[in-house]
């Protein structure tokens, strides 16, 4: 049942730094009802690069994301983080662990202002008050690093644009310092601007040593922005390889099954 | 590099299924668990005579709450039900009072609460006023126009014994409010479960601007469904005056909890969208079989509602725990 | 001859009979006396008595009737209308010591425990098993309930109380099941009208008019048929109007600086086959 | 080819502020024609007087409504209130009773308020039960425990002045139950409109999920909302004890509708995220005020509750017709 | 404050067939509490073409398409389907007309199964119920032409993945022949080989005579189904250009407000 590309080169030679991984996942099996969404998964992740995690839709990107991210409990596997094994009860855990994750549902509270969203779970105060003036100041530049225009910082994210609305999520994940970053088709709502700040913003966190997990279907930006590149099919990672070895075709090729040439 | 590509093995259809009737196969196991313990405590409790009565006294909830299940599902609810069961119930008896002959007082009672139900539902649909405030309102409106009617009395329904029979007689060796109620409860089955309309409650409780861009006529299904809780009031009405023989501003207080109660019990969501209609019915028979049940066992009328209230709360938890799997020991068992 | 008086009755409810009568008692003696009436109905809510009567103090009414919910949870505002100077008399529930200037109705402790000797004289077997049908709500019906079984006579067992809750379909269903768990049970006891109108339903439509004897409180035209029909022995009749009116005639003394005797008593009646006709025109 | 390239205007900052909110300002415009009303059909409505009054008395459903605007504002419900007050009010009055010194006993009903609340919320957030059900269990649960203590009758509370001037007494003029729930009005609107914990609770009924995902202990959040109705019912429970000097099971039937009413009226949604502290205040005072306004004016009592029915119907449709900007003539009246 | 491109060829030139309009918008405003959505806004549709609509985020692409989906009433401007003025009231309206529209937020009813959401407002019945049986075999058909696999039509909706989600509001749209397709960012989640299948999808409907609008911030996929690209700047439209004439540089500088070479 287990299929994972036996024939690639052995874990040490896809990293680009030759250490050990920052996080290690083994065998990660997850189902729902029925279904097996993920069927053992093994993925590593270095610190200061970015994996491209990419696949055919329902392949099982964003539940293995949500996954390392803690959303989700996996049945089976296990994982390490800094060769130490971690067992994510809620995404709390993940995230006390610098991990953070901008979700494909992007995950924002349509009730709360746009500050809000940014700052949910890392509000700023004052005493025990809200700190409004300081949280407004720091969402202002935030938000300008990813060159979104957002009128009213006040207003309710519920009426905003389907791009405004993900560079929220994107810029709530990417400010707080993490480890390890994980986004799930960041870019799907952003228009061409944008999708060069995003891109950008994961070349700088990279630089600081940060390790990205980038789900996308956009093949292009795989090569501007990845390391290595993870194909998942069905349920299980089918190959995985350095950018520099590959090209889209094989990659298309990979992912709709025609792989291994 | 040869890669291998294999492909999902489906599951076990079963365990789809627990998922997505989790809530119905917790009801039903636990209403199970109440017949037989009952029946274990008490040699009358499964007696024909006594399941029959105690179809027959949750008639005119079951009645109501298959209307309420609809409401609920569009993410509404109505608060309204007991006081117009008050309100038509009186004015029923007065209708009757006056000679007119009970067929047709029937029908004017039908169409007195599809009205008032038409009302509320157009000030929920159209004017987008919360289904909590208009039917809050109503429960205060016609509990007082029943007050008004009556002025206390409790007025006799005399000569129609037809219209008694409704309430009293049996056909077949069933009581007739039990027969009635078995009609509605298929009704409202297959309409949640296989029309159009059906359709259209969940959708618009699901996701109300999603059902009017896909062009449903999302309002006027929405002012539908009170139309729907109206004319079932009403039909409760009419099967509570002909048990009681007579029409009074007193009867059914406390109702909406009771009718509500059954409908959350069965699984239907109040936040609309998720809907169980076999629920409803075992959810609301439940909650009668308990009443029943406890006075068949002689417990203090002073420990009842305590007793009744931890049934209810334990049962929907242990089912809770059985059937969304959580009860997996170690890992897995906590979501977050 | 109107000199400006304005009495409040403050109200349990107006869903019974019971209540209306009195208002409407009370309406008549105030229409008699050329003083304006206001009534409150509190539906069953003690603290809303509260709020009217501190409501009618600042009004600054000439008197207060009130029919108790919580008999001692009233006291602080009849405690505050005597402090403003306001007469208050208590209607049917006895309030605990206090200012107010009387109290009207009937002892239903006594009326109770009277019902219970009748039945000990009438009794027509050795044995009988009684079920009553309360309202555990009602403080009033609390009282009628101990001291009717209080005083039962030898031979008379309870086998089963259940609540009513003072709503007629509730105590119809109760009465029904009442009737299910205790098969043997010949006698029911209905603590007031809504419960006494539920067992008189489930007695009928159960078919049960033959071997079940009925007592209880408050007359209604089903009663009255009931007792026609022979199988409700004997219900306590209290009389409502008399009560609202002699409140506003004590209150109309009061507020013209006159006195009034501290218990002003309506006697009840025990309505049986035998007296019954002298109520038939109250619901004519 | 040339291209004009303009950036928007920004629009009058009104036009923002009324839609943001439109539903505080819709219920305060409404309280206001109401004091006019009274004020003019009565001498005595506008009196200082008067005016204590109505907020004495509406005290205790005024805290108990800031904790369930939390636990609405969570998209949950507290249908327990009623009873929980019935209960520790009863409880007040025995403990004190027996002797124990009211500073005391008052500590105590606190914390066993807290402790109610606390076990239906683990309920309701560790457990996933619908808040609905875990609390109409609760509602059953404790209005039968109530009178089982009290066996149905009323239990004087005497020989404790300290206590009941908690009721009756005033401080500066102002009667102690008003400032009382002044304060606890203050801390509710602090707490929701500038601090972590307010956002918490926003964020829980706004996307549970998203605020699960952001790292905020969800499940706490919501227990916790359940722990303040618990506390507040006993607050409220012991204002009533001390006003009426007794404990009562029957005390507060129908509190728990009279609580949401005034909630729901103020703007908050019952589908959770929406909250509005001061409409709660101005929902509840406005009910109060209707009470109080209809008995000055001697309205009959058959039409007081047909007359507060339709009055909050009726406001609240003006109300929504003036604010929602729907009143524009013409296209875009309808919006589908 | 109007600033349509003025400089732009006259309609009839920039049109694919020469002949009338299929749908056409004058002046659309639309103004959501103090924002400006829209600042008048003209625009059409022939007959058998594809027009892509792109900009910024926020530009009100999306409030553009909702208005000729009768989503939203426009606070001002004239509409014409076939020469004859029209005034949407609702969706139902519009999907009177033949007007169809994906939504950027799907639209998707969570608690209703995969049949039942591509059904949505059109069940087939037998009778008076719901004729599930055909339904379902429909269903298969009109996902198969999408490439998409949804391994159980009866499961509800909410659980899908992001893509699987997508490609049934695509369904739902694309299978009831409609006159006027609007699509707002289609393929922002599906994988390459689904985008593939909606780019043919909309290459075939467009044969049919369907006028097809296509929101999408994926430059690439504009060169390969439209035949006119309209672009819009903070509610305005800014420029239009035959697919032709143009070329991805240009359309970039058009979107950020570097246009006007
Ligand atoms: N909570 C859930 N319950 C049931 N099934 C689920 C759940 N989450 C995901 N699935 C199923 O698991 C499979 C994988 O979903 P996942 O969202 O991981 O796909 P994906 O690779 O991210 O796809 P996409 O590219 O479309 O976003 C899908 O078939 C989906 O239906
Ligand atoms: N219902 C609404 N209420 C208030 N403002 C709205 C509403 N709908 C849209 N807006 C505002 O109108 C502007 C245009 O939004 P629109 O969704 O049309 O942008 P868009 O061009 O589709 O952007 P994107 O590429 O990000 O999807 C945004 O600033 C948005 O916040
Ligand atoms: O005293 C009253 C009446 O007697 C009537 O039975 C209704 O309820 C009781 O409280
Ligand atoms: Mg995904
Ligand atoms: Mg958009």
């Amino acid at each position: 049942m287990m299929a994972t590309d036996t024939s690639i080169a052995p874990e040490g030679e896809t990293s680009p730094s030759g250490g050990k991984p920052l996080m290690s996942l083994k065998g990660i099996r997850k189902t729902f009802g029925s279904h097996q969404a993920l069927r053992g998964v093994d993925l590593d992740i270095f610190a200061g690069e970015c994996v491209g995690l990419i696949g055919d839709n329902a392949a099982g990107k964003s539940t293995l994301s949500k996954i390392i991210a803690g959303t989700h409990i996996p049945d089976d596997g296990h994982m390490m983080l800094r060769d130490e094994p971690v067992r994510f009860q809620s995404p709390a855990d993940a995230r006390a662990r610098h991990i953070e994750m901008v979700y494909q549902d992007l995950s924002l509270c349509d009730h709360i202002d746009v500050v809000g969203n940014l700052f949910l779970g890392r509000e700023m105060t004052k005493g025990p008050f809200l700190d409004q003036d300081q949280m407004i100041k720091r969402a202002e530049e935030m938000l300008a690093r990813l060159e979104i225009r957002i009128p009213r910082l006040t207003a309710k994210v519920e009426k905003l644009s389907g791009g405004q609305r993900q560079a929220i999520a994107i810029a709530r994940a990417a400010s707080f310092e993490p480890d390890i970053l994980i986004m799930d088709e960041p870019t799907s709502a952003l228009a061409v601007a944008e999708v060069e700040a995003v891109l950008g913003l994961i070349n700088r966190v990279k630089e600081r040593g940060v390790g990205v997990i980038l789900v996308t279907h956009r093949m292009q930006d795989l090569f501007r922005v990845c390391d290595r590149i993870a194909v998942m099919y069905e349920g299980t990672k089918v190959a995985e390889r350095r950018t520099q070895d590959t090209n889209l075709e094989e990659l298309v090729d990979l992912i709709v099954g025609k792989g291994g040439h | 590099m040869s890669t291998t590509y294999t492909e999902r093995v489906a599951g076990s259809a079963l365990r789809d299924f627990v998922t997505d009737f989790a809530q119905v196969l917790s009801i039903a196991t636990f209403f199970i668990i109440c017949l037989v313990f009952f029946g274990t405590m008490s040699d009358v409790f499964l007696t024909p005579a006594n399941l029959l009565n105690i179809v027959r006294q949750a008639a005119p909830i079951l009645v109501v709450a298959v209307a309420m299940t609809m409401v609920i599902t569009t993410a509404g609810i109505d608060l309204s039900v007991g006081s117009q069961v008050a309100f038509i119930n009186a004015l029923a008896a007065i209708t009757i009072s006056a000679g007119v002959p009970w067929p047709v007082a029937i029908v004017l009672m039908l169409a007195a609460g599809a009205m008032i139900g038409g009302v509320q539902g157009w000030f929920v649909s159209y004017q987008g006023i919360p289904a909590f405030i208009v039917t809050l309102a109503g429960l205060s409106i016609y509990r007082g126009a029943a007050l008004l009617l009556t002025e206390g009395y409790s007025i006799p329904i005399r000569d129609a014994d037809g219209f008694l029979w409704l309430g009293r007689g049996t056909l077949l060796g069933i009581p007739v409010p039990a027969l009635i109620a078995v009609l509605v409860v298929i009704a409202g089955f297959v309409v949640m479960w296989r029309t159009p309309y059906g359709r259209q409650i969940i959708a618009c409780g699901s996701n109300l601007e999603a059902a009017r861009r896909v062009g449903m006529p999302a309002r006027r299904v929405v002012n539908s469904v009170y139309v729907l809780t109206g004319v079932a009031s009403a039909l409760a009405a009419l099967l509570l005056a002909a048990r009681l023989g007579s029409g009074s501003s007193n009867a059914a207080q406390g109702f909406e909890l009771q009718v509500i109660a059954g409908v959350v019990l069965g699984g239907t969501s109040l936040m609309g969208g998720k809907t169980s209609m076999i629920g409803t019915v075992l959810g609301t028979l439940t909650i009668a079989v308990i009443g029943n049940g406890l006075i068949l066992m002689h417990v203090s009328p002073f420990f009842t509602q305590i007793v009744t209230g931890v049934i209810i709360l334990l049962a929907i938890w242990m089912n809770t725990r059985l059937f969304t799997g959580t009860w997996k020991i170690g890992k897995g068992a906590s979501n977050g | 001859q109107d000199d400006g008086k304005t009495f409040a009755l403050v109200q349990i409810n107006q869903q019974a009979l019971f209540f209306n009568e009195m208002n409407r008692g009370a309406q008549e003696a105030a229409d008699e006396l050329g003083v304006e009436l206001v009534i409150f109905n509190a539906n069953n809510e003690a603290f809303e008595q509260n709020s009217a009567i501190e409501t009618y103090i600042t009004q600054g009414v000439d008197g207060i009737a009130v029919v108790a919910i919580d008999v001692n949870g009233i006291m602080p505002a009849v405690e505050q209308a005597d402090a403003a100077g306001i007469p208050v008399v208590a209607i049917d529930a006895i309030l605990p010591e206090g200012p107010q200037a009387a109290q009207i109705g009937v002892d239903n402790a006594q009326a109770g425990a009277d019902l219970a000797s009748f039945i000990g004289e009438n009794m027509e077997s050795e044995e009988m098993s009684l079920g009553v049908v309360g309202a555990l709500n009602s403080y009033i019906q609390n009282v009628r309930r101990d001291g009717f079984v209080d005083n039962l006579p030898e031979g008379v067992s309870v086998v089963n109380t259940v609540d009513g809750q003072n709503i007629q379909d509730v105590a119809l269903n109760a009465s029904e099941n009442l009737l299910t768990a205790n098969p043997g049970m010949n006698a029911i006891y209905g603590t007031g009208e809504p419960a006494l109108m539920g067992a008189i339903a489930a007695v009928t439509s159960q078919g049960r008019t033959e071997d079940i004897s009925i007592y209880g409180w408050d007359l209604t035209e089903q009663v009255i048929q009931g007792i026609d029909d022979g199988y409700v022995k004997a219900v306590v009749q209290q009389d409502p109007a008399q009560m609202g009116a002699e409140a506003i005639r004590s209150l109309n003394t009061l507020a013209d600086g006159g006195e009034v005797e501290s218990e002003i008593s309506v006697p009840v009646t025990i309505v049986t086959q035998d007296n019954v006709d002298d109520f038939r025109s109250l619901f004519e």
